[in-house]
């Protein structure tokens, strides 16, 4: 499959999870839009892997390029995660003391 | 000629201790330490005098003043038959004055009478300077000291403010003067790298027409602020605010014939321009015109003899412009002589008058103050030209030359004669004949002047009468000595002489012709002036003559005024709004821009990142279309 | 040696200032340090240069290229006398004034004067770029703590504006380093650093500003007026007497030599903006009704002469200004000591408020009618020699020029006269009904200076050979 | 390698200290004896003494440049800690684990300053944030905290996002992830440049902007330093930001250097140019917009901000001069910034006005604050001096755009003018400031740090000296 | 166009799809449940590049653990109130603008790439994604990161501790 099919949709999601950053107020599916990006990545990673991989293996069958890329995705994993349990920390402890997910809710900070 | 620096050194002397211990020393002290430099002086300037006499005339250096690459300027002092002469002129006079001073002056308070002599010393002091000065520098600084003196002492009774103004006047017109001078000083040092007057006399060749002419059209311009002509006269009336001593010293017997002096004394360039000599002559001609006729309507004593000084320093110009330098120069002395000798007259008028200035109120206090008004009497003769005083020589020797050099200026010239004449003796005669006009206690306590006050009007009375006789024409059985000392002191040029019959038979004519004038003006005025009423209500042209031809009005209108307004605009609009106005402007636009900035921070995440992603493709389009940036930043830096 | 100890002596008695809390210990202290480094000065203007006497050179910074270099040539030594002769008179003349935190007043003071001392003995570009910025940073906080009522904005203005300037210095100086064979901030690798003709144009400007703010010069002056109105008069006879003049200095040691090419393209220029600065500051000078103001114009019309005279590249016009530095310092600072002096006595320093002083001060009446002839460069005061070749060395660049500059001598005199009688003649008004005489430690001040006027006005053969070298060199960069 | 196992160590250790000590004291001992170890450990390590030799698979590339860093990180966070420790306990009950996420911070520090591989980076960067955002929200109660925290964490999670999708690409043109490799690529390959390549170093560099907070990615700052507490506002402005710096410049080494603009060709970009713009866009915002703050501490956000503009000098002239300066930028940056912020932290009220007459009642604080603020203001006499001189040199040396080092310079007079406001409000304004109590130990700490900038700045040759690699 | 092809267009159809409901569904429950199904799409990509240990991973970790994560807050402050109050339209459009200015300058970026010139990803065959492979490099060259990141987890352990425990 030509990797231009990969670019595009993976710039798709992670367009498509800017758009739901920009346009939500809801902290929670804001932090959400943010994790499609993420995945919008990895599946751009992978893709590339098995890209370099073909034009890797043309030169030599037994090569493993590519498994780094592999590997990146992996931890991206691990990485959002712990960004996840954080973020989602956060969040409630905002919404402990102003009882809302607004992200524009406490706007003390300006100027 | 060792002794030359003794001369401006007592003087100097004279000036510090009158200066610094005015306080502590008594009157009489402080007027015999302030005569008796002057006459010291004046003794050392004798025998300088028949030393130059003898045994020409030298320069002696001191030391280094100004000395760079591009030229050196020497301390050094230049005693020859020009310079001795106005030494003696000088502080002869001056020491008279001072004499005159000293009793004049009596009722100031100490202090002010040793700050008055001190003055008066330092003033000598620049004046031997001026005249000593081996060069032009030399020259200036006196140049520009007696400038200061003549201001100083103009604004001696400093309380009065219309004294200030016309101090300050006075001091202001000179600078001008002084800076045409200064400028032709660069120019000679510029072309010649020396401004001693021996090398640039001797170096002429190298100077190209247009540099003489500039030069000396320039250095006129200086004598022009100096000795009060036109445009640059209107200070020298103003300057009548100063005690009257200081008007006969400074403002007619010395300071005023600074110029000639100075144009004298560099003859060797004027002889070689004509260009600047016939400007020197038409100017000089046009001054002496313009005073005298201004002078006919004047009231105030001291303005009329103001403007006869203005008008007769015309005539010495004049005389110098046709290139009858020793004339201008031997008129500078027998003016000294009955200006001088005027002014103390006038003094002692005013003096007996208790301040009482204005001629209207005078009349016939010729029998009150006989000796005043004999001596007075010799001056007016002696200004007016009757023969054989020493005024009638040496102006008709002007007319001479005039004569031979352009009719036309000859006749105006002698016409102007004739004015001096009328408004002399309007004065004489509203002065010393007809009744007293004035008031019942001016009348009361006229008296007399003290002697120290007289002495010096007789001694100056004789000299006015015979002190032309050194120049007394052959065709009257004399031989001009003047002509022969000077002429030995000047080189290249022709010494006037009087020697040839043409010249006898004007001489002649001109005797004929004064005599009768001066019968003629004599009744006229003696019907005029010589009453018991006056009123000086004039009208019509008359009315013109006594604001003097409004120039002071008018100069006021077309410069002073201007000035100021432009000043005004500078200070309060350009300064303020304009070029501050700019740098607070700079100020105050970035915090206008800091508080327009800061709303962008509107403290919303969405907004926040929204910016964040609008710049990433702002940086993409960028980035793939650099090449137009970086060609757009480069027509730019 | 003794260059080390002009700039040490004061930086260090002004560390011990810090910590006298007693106003006359302060006061006595920085008087004492004041007359110790004069005594220094004096020496080293007599000393022959011997290298190890009168310069000294240490490793400072050896991975910039720069070294702690600092020497005395003719014109340092001027500068140097001047800045040490200002000190004490200041001192002297404003002793009766009272301070608050009078220990931290004098240390500032007597740091300015290190850094002033050491401006013009750094003959390294970098330490010279330090001590300029030592110099300003005293002044700043001198101003603006203990200035008039609207000293916090004026200093303000003042700070920023000189510091744009020495900003882009530094840049220039960077530019310049960079340039040079050795990459090295000295003296001489600067005069030779090859400058192409368009990197001169350029690096030129950014010099030429900084200078041209601190002077300052038509139409970089308008923090100069306020900032000297509203600074503490002790600071502005320092700022006007001897600060300004760093700005002249600067361009003399510096700007020439290094950038010959655009100074003989940009002179014109330069010089037709200063004879601007000096009929408009004149005109300005003549409409003003306040003794600091007047004083504050004037001097921008005289410092625009000497920059512009610097830019004639006449041999007799820098001769001039050499000259006309040190006397220009001294004659000013008389003035402000007069200003001061009537502030103090009558609050106000506006001519409408005040006159007839001279019959109540007549002493003080004197010495200012000295101090302002010597304003207005009357022969034999010091003033005269300096513009007289000033004037000359115009009239050989330009008579035209000259000419037109000339007119300020005429309006010099009437506004200074203006002043004297302004302040001096006519009658007394309600403020000096009462006057007295100045105390005896501004006469004191105001003799010292008067003597120096007339000495230097008499026989100023001495400055002039003093200074006589540097031109040479000077000269010599520009057309060799 | 030194730095980064034991700053994780040390941070485990100071969890454990959590829960067995309870005397709130003793943890800033122990943190601060931490920090000397790490200091000490981490300068043996530049001078080759190892303790754990690991092969590192390319993963991270120990340089001197990175370990001086790391040492001056190290050293400002010991004297921030000795400084303003005491307040780090006011801020919350959790004081251990404060410090805690400090040692982790270091630790990410440490690989940031050394990593090899674009996933090191990537790690590096979450390690230090992470904890960054928790500090942030560390004052619970305080709501501009929680705002300040969510912000961060959000942005901070897009610019992740971004990032990643920079190392994408890149992989994605390049087919790893090795710096090595790029180098190389860089040097003998610059004609087959690819697209994804470039794009990737784009994204890379935008979210790397955002982490020094250079415009227009800076928005977080502001109000994240406002909100956060003055301490961890203090930590977070210095210490993290240069090592954001330090992160940036390894990554620009690796072809950013490129100048050449030939699109048709593919060959090379000028990388310069787009720094060159950020770097105006930086000066402007931070400077104009800190001019008419009300708040010192807001004023000191922006501050930054305009301070990262000229450290992005080093970055615009990545020669031996930029590298240089930027570790005596950081050092002099960071050692006034952590005396300005110790001192506001004392202070009653954050506004200007709450500084008026400081100099009055609190002297010393006065003093120290106006040095700390004139090395801000990069006045000479102070290291900030030297700091500014290296970013211009860098720029000047680079023989082009000089224009940007004018702008530079005129941005810094601006510059001046809000510091100076701050020495106005404390000399020259009539009040009297009011601040907590302050201990002798304080102002000691406050009179040594100023002493240290003033030497750095009269002869910085001692610490130039080591910087010479 | 054969099986894998059909496959790819529907996964990548329904990952958009889905994608675009995250965004515009009012109430944040079905979002979670919209990503859901996009991440199950994309770990189909991952089984159809044969990266069958990513596809498990994925569906675990998100999927499973994070998306529970997300769901329980949602439940812990009660699902209405997710109905947010309504962004201004004209935000709303700006975002979906500055998105698809994005969208286009990245794809115009990729599709200006001449040095993608029928470069291919290799499809159902290629073992790199295989657990054994994968396991040997993890451990080999990536034993560093593999290390670190437990910092990273130590920090993000005690900053829950920190920020979430009460008082």
């Amino acid at each position: 499959m030509l990797i231009q099919y990969y670019i595009a949709l993976a710039s798709a999601l992670f367009c498509i999870g800017v758009v739901g950053v920009l346009t939500r107020s809801n902290a929670i599916i804001v932090f959400m839009c943010i994790e499609l990006m993420l995945n919008a990545v990895n599946l751009l990673l992978v893709a590339f892997s098995k890209m370099h991989f073909a034009l890797a293996q043309t030169a030599n069958a037994a090569t493993t390029a590519g498994t780094d890329a592999q590997l990146f995705v992996f931890f991206i994993m691990v990485v959002a995660a712990a960004e996840v349990s954080v973020g989602l920390a956060i969040i409630v402890m905002m919404y402990r003391n102003v009882h809302s997910a607004d992200i524009n809710f406490l706007n003390r900070l300006k100027n | 000629m060792s002794l030359a620096y003794l001369v401006p050194l007592f003087p100097l002397l004279g000036f510090l201790i009158n200066g610094l211990f005015r306080n502590s020393l008594s009157k009489s002290m402080i007027g015999i330490i302030g005569s008796g430099v002057v006459l010291a002086s004046f003794i050392i300037s004798v025998i300088l005098f028949f030393d130059v006499k003898n045994n020409g005339g030298a320069v002696t250096q001191y030391f280094n003043f100004i000395n760079v690459d591009s030229f050196k300027i020497p301390f050094a002092f230049q005693i020859d038959a020009l310079s001795s002469l106005f030494l003696l002129i000088i502080t002869g006079v001056g020491f008279l004055i001072h004499v005159y001073s000293t009793s004049y002056m009596h009722e100031e308070p100490a202090g002010h009478f040793g700050r008055y002599f001190s003055y008066l010393n330092l003033f000598v002091f620049s004046m031997l300077l001026l005249v000593m000065g081996a060069n032009y520098v030399i020259m200036f600084i006196g140049w520009e000291g007696v400038g200061l003196c003549s201001y100083l002492l103009i604004g001696f009774w400093f309380k009065n403010d219309n004294y200030n103004y016309a101090a300050k006047k006075a001091f202001v017109m000179n600078r001008i003067g002084d800076l045409g001078f200064l400028l032709a000083v660069f120019w000679i040092l510029s072309k010649l790298g020396t401004a001693n007057y021996a090398d640039v006399f001797a170096q002429t060749a190298k100077l190209s027409a247009t540099d003489i002419t500039g030069i000396t059209l320039l250095l006129f311009v200086g004598a022009m602020g100096k000795s009060a002509q036109i445009p640059l006269y209107t200070w020298l009336p103003d300057a009548m605010a100063g005690p009257t001593p200081v008007s006969a010293l400074i403002h007619a017997a010395t300071m005023v014939t600074a110029g000639i002096y100075m144009i004298a004394r560099s003859h060797a360039l004027y002889s070689l321009s004509d260009i600047s000599q016939n400007v020197v002559a038409i100017v000089g001609l046009a001054t002496a015109l313009l005073a005298a006729s201004i002078a006919l309507y004047q009231n105030d004593i001291k303005k009329i003899l103001a403007y006869s000084t203005v008008s007769q320093l015309g005539f010495m110009f004049l005389a110098l412009g046709v290139g009858a330098y020793t004339t201008g120069v031997f008129h500078v002395m027998t003016h000294a002589f009955f200006k001088a000798l005027l002014f103390l007259g006038a003094g002692s008028v005013i003096h007996a008058m208790s301040g009482e200035q204005d001629i209207t109120k005078m009349g016939g206090l010729r029998k009150k103050l006989p000796v005043t008004y004999w001596t007075f009497l010799f001056g007016v003769l002696a200004i007016s030209g009757f023969p054989f005083t020493s005024g009638f020589i040496s102006k008709d020797e002007i007319l001479l030359a005039v004569y031979s050099y352009n009719k036309v200026y000859f006749w105006i010239a002698a016409f102007t004669a004739v004015l001096t004449a009328i408004y002399m003796f309007r004065l004489l005669m509203l002065v010393f004949f007809g009744g007293f006009r004035g008031t019942q206690e001016q009348e009361h306590h006229l008296h007399e002047s003290p002697p120290a006050m007289t002495i010096p009007l007789v001694i100056l009375g004789i000299l006015s009468l015979i002190g032309g006789f050194v120049q007394l024409p052959a065709s009257f059985g004399g031989h001009d000595y003047l002509n022969e000392f000077l002429g030995s002191g000047m080189a290249n040029v022709p010494a006037i002489t009087n020697e040839n019959a043409a010249a006898a038979i004007k001489e002649y004519y001109l005797l004929g012709g004064t005599v009768i004038g001066l019968i003629i003006i004599f009744a006229a005025t003696k019907k005029f002036f010589a009453v018991d009423k006056f009123d000086s209500e004039y009208t019509g042209f008359k009315k013109v003559l006594a604001n003097k031809w409004y120039v002071d009005e008018l100069y006021d209108a077309v410069i002073v005024k201007p000035l100021n307004s432009i000043a005004g605009f500078l200070k309060n609009i350009f300064e303020k709004s304009g070029i501050d106005g700019i740098v607070n402007g700079v100020g105050r636009f970035v915090q206008y821009s800091s508080r327009q900035l800061r709303l962008i921070q509107s403290g919303q995440v969405g907004s926040y990142i929204l910016f964040m992603v609008l710049s990433v493709v702002m940086l993409f389009w960028v980035f793939w279309n650099q090449e137009i940036i970086v060609q757009f930043l480069q027509k730019i830096f | 040696m003794i260059s080390l100890l002009l700039i040490l002596i004061p930086f260090l008695t002004g560390i011990v200032s810090f910590f006298l809390q007693d106003e006359k210990t302060a006061k006595s202290w920085a008087l004492i340090s004041s007359f110790f480094t004069l005594a220094i000065a004096l020496i080293g203007v007599y000393t022959i240069n011997q290298k190890n006497l009168l310069s000294f050179d240490a490793e400072w910074l050896p991975q910039l290229g720069s070294r702690f270099t600092i020497g005395l040539d003719g014109m340092g030594k001027m500068l140097c006398l001047l800045t040490a002769i200002a000190l004490p008179v200041v001192f002297v003349s404003t002793y009766k004034n009272e301070y608050q935190k009078p220990g931290s007043y004098f240390g500032l003071m007597l740091w300015m004067q290190a850094g002033l001392m050491g401006v013009f003995l750094s003959m390294d570009c970098l330490l010279f770029y330090f001590f300029w910025e030592l110099a300003l940073i005293p002044a700043y906080f001198l101003c603006s703590k203990w200035g008039g009522e609207k000293r916090i904005a004026v200093t303000f203005k003042f700070f920023i504006y000189t510091f744009i300037g020495s900003l882009l210095m530094l840049v220039g100086i960077l530019y310049v380093y960079f340039k040079t064979p050795d990459h090295s901030f000295a003296l001489q690798s600067f005069y030779h650093a090859g400058l192409s003709v368009n990197e001169q144009y350029f690096a030129f400007w950014l010099f030429f500003i900084a200078f041209a703010i601190k002077m300052p010069v038509f139409p970089f002056h308008t923090w100069q007026p306020d900032t000297y109105e509203q600074a503490p008069t002790s600071v502005t006879m320092i700022l006007s007497g001897v600060m300004v003049k760093m700005g002249i200095f600067a361009l003399i040691r510096w700007l020439l030599p290094i950038f010959p090419d655009a100074v003989l393209k940009f002179n014109h220029f330069i010089i037709l903006l200063c004879i601007i600065g000096i009929l408009y500051a004149s005109l300005i000078a003549i409409k003003q009704n306040n003794i600091k103001r007047l004083v504050a114009y004037s001097s921008i019309a005289h410092i625009g002469l000497m920059c512009a005279a610097v830019f004639t590249n006449q041999q007799v016009a820098i001769q001039g200004v050499m000259i006309q530095m040190f006397n220009h310092g001294i004659n000013i600072i008389g003035l402000w000591i007069v200003a001061d002096a009537i502030e103090k006595q009558f609050g106000t320093g506006k001519f409408s408020e005040l006159g007839g002083l001279a019959q109540k001060a007549p002493g003080l009446a004197i010495l200012l009618v000295v101090m302002a002839l010597a304003n207005i460069a009357l022969p034999l005061t010091n003033a005269f020699p300096g513009e007289f070749l000033i004037f000359n060395g115009l009239f050989r660049y330009n008579v035209w020029m000259a000419a037109i500059a000339g007119i300020s001598i005429i309006l010099a005199a009437v506004y200074t006269l203006n002043m004297i009688q302004k302040i001096f003649y006519g009658n007394t008004v309600a403020v000096t009904e009462n006057a007295h005489d100045s105390s005896m430690n501004i006469k004191l001040a105001l003799v010292i200076l008067v003597i120096i006027v007339i000495v230097l006005g008499v026989y100023p053969q001495p400055m002039i050979q003093l200074t006589g070298g540097s031109v040479h060199t000077v000269l010599a960069k520009i057309n060799p | 390698m030194n730095a980064i196992i034991l700053s994780a160590v040390l941070g485990a250790v100071m969890m454990f200290c959590s829960f067995l000590i309870n005397k709130k004291e003793t943890f800033r001992h122990i943190a601060a004896f931490g920090l000397l170890l790490l200091l000490i450990a981490n300068v043996m390590d530049t001078y080759g003494v190892i303790f754990f030799d690991i092969n590192t698979h390319g993963m991270l590339h120990f340089g001197k440049f990175g370990l001086f860093f790391n040492s001056i990180a190290i050293g400002s966070t010991l004297i921030y800690v000795l400084l303003t420790g005491k307040e780090i306990e006011k801020t919350g009950k959790y004081v251990a684990e404060y410090f805690v996420l400090i040692f982790f911070v270091l630790c990410g520090i440490a690989i940031l300053s050394a990593y090899g591989n674009l996933l090191m980076l990537f790690l590096g960067i979450e390690i230090m944030s992470i904890p960054l955002y928790i500090l942030t929200g560390s004052d619970k109660k305080n709501l501009k905290g929680n705002e300040a925290a969510l912000k961060y964490f959000l942005m901070g999670a897009f610019s992740t996002g971004i990032m990643l999708m920079g190392i994408a690409l890149m992989y994605g043109g390049t087919g790893t992830f090795d710096l090595e490799v790029y180098r190389n690529h860089a040097a003998n390959g610059t004609p087959s440049i690819s697209f994804l390549e470039v794009t990737g170093l784009l994204f890379l560099m935008v979210s790397l902007a955002f982490k020094v907070s250079a415009a227009p990615f800076h928005f977080w700052t502001p109000d994240v330093y406002d909100g956060a507490p003055g301490v961890f506002t203090s930590f977070m402005a210095t210490i993290v930001k240069a090592a954001g710096f330090i992160a940036f410049i390894k990554l620009c080494e690796i072809r950013m250097q490129e100048t050449s603009v030939d699109i048709d060709k593919l060959a090379g970009v000028d990388w310069k140019m787009l720094f060159a713009l950020m770097i105006v866009a930086t000066l402007l915002v931070g400077n104009i917009t800190a001019a008419f703050q009300q708040s010192v501490k807001r004023m000191l956000a922006y501050s930054s901000i305009a301070q990262a503009g000229f450290m992005l000098f080093a970055l615009f002239s990545l020669n031996d001069l930029a590298k240089e300066g930027l570790l005596l930028y950081s050092a002099a940056y960071s050692l006034a910034t952590i005396g300005i912020f110790a001192v506001l932290v004392k202070m009653k009220d954050y506004t200007f006005e709450g500084y008026n007459g400081l100099a009055k009642t609190q002297p010393v604080l006065a003093a120290a604050n106006t040095v700390c603020l004139l090395s801000l203001a990069g006045i000479p006499l102070t290291a900030g001096f030297f700091a500014k001189y290296y970013m211009l040199a860098s720029v000047i040396k680079t023989g082009t755009y000089t224009w940007l080092v004018i702008a530079g310079v005129l941005f810094a007079a601006v510059s001046v003018y809000y510091y100076l406001r701050v020495i106005q409000a404390m000399y020259f304004k009539e009040g009297n400031a009011e601040t907590e109590e302050i201990t002798r130990s304080f102002k000691a700490g406050l009179i040594i740090l100023s002493a240290i900038i003033i030497l750095i700045g009269i002869m910085p040759q001692y610490l130039l000296y080591w910087f010479y690699f | 166009m054969g099986i894998t092809e059909i496959l790819f267009w529907g996964l990548s159809g329904l990952a958009i799809f889905a994608a675009i409901m995250v965004v515009i569904s009012k109430n944040p429950v079905h979002s979670v449940l919209w990503l859901i199904v996009v991440f199950f799409a994309i770990s189909g990509h991952y089984i159809l590049l044969n990266a069958q240990f990513l596809a498990i991973v994925n569906l675990i970790v998100y999927a499973g653990a994070i998306m529970v994560l997300f769901l329980f807050v949602i439940m812990l402050m009660n699902p209405n109130a997710g109905a947010e109050p309504q962004k201004n339209m004209w935000m709303k459009f700006a975002g979906v603008v500055t998105g698809g200015l994005l969208l286009i300058v990245m794809i115009s970026t990729v599709r200006s790439a001449v040095d993608l010139e029928n470069k291919t990803a290799l499809l159902n065959t290629g073992n790199i994604g295989l657990i054994q492979n994968l396991g040997k490099v993890l451990f080999n060259e990536y034993a560093v990161p593999f290390e670190v990141s437990s910092v990273l987890f130590l920090s993000a352990m005690v900053g829950a501790v920190v920020i979430g425990k009460k008082e």
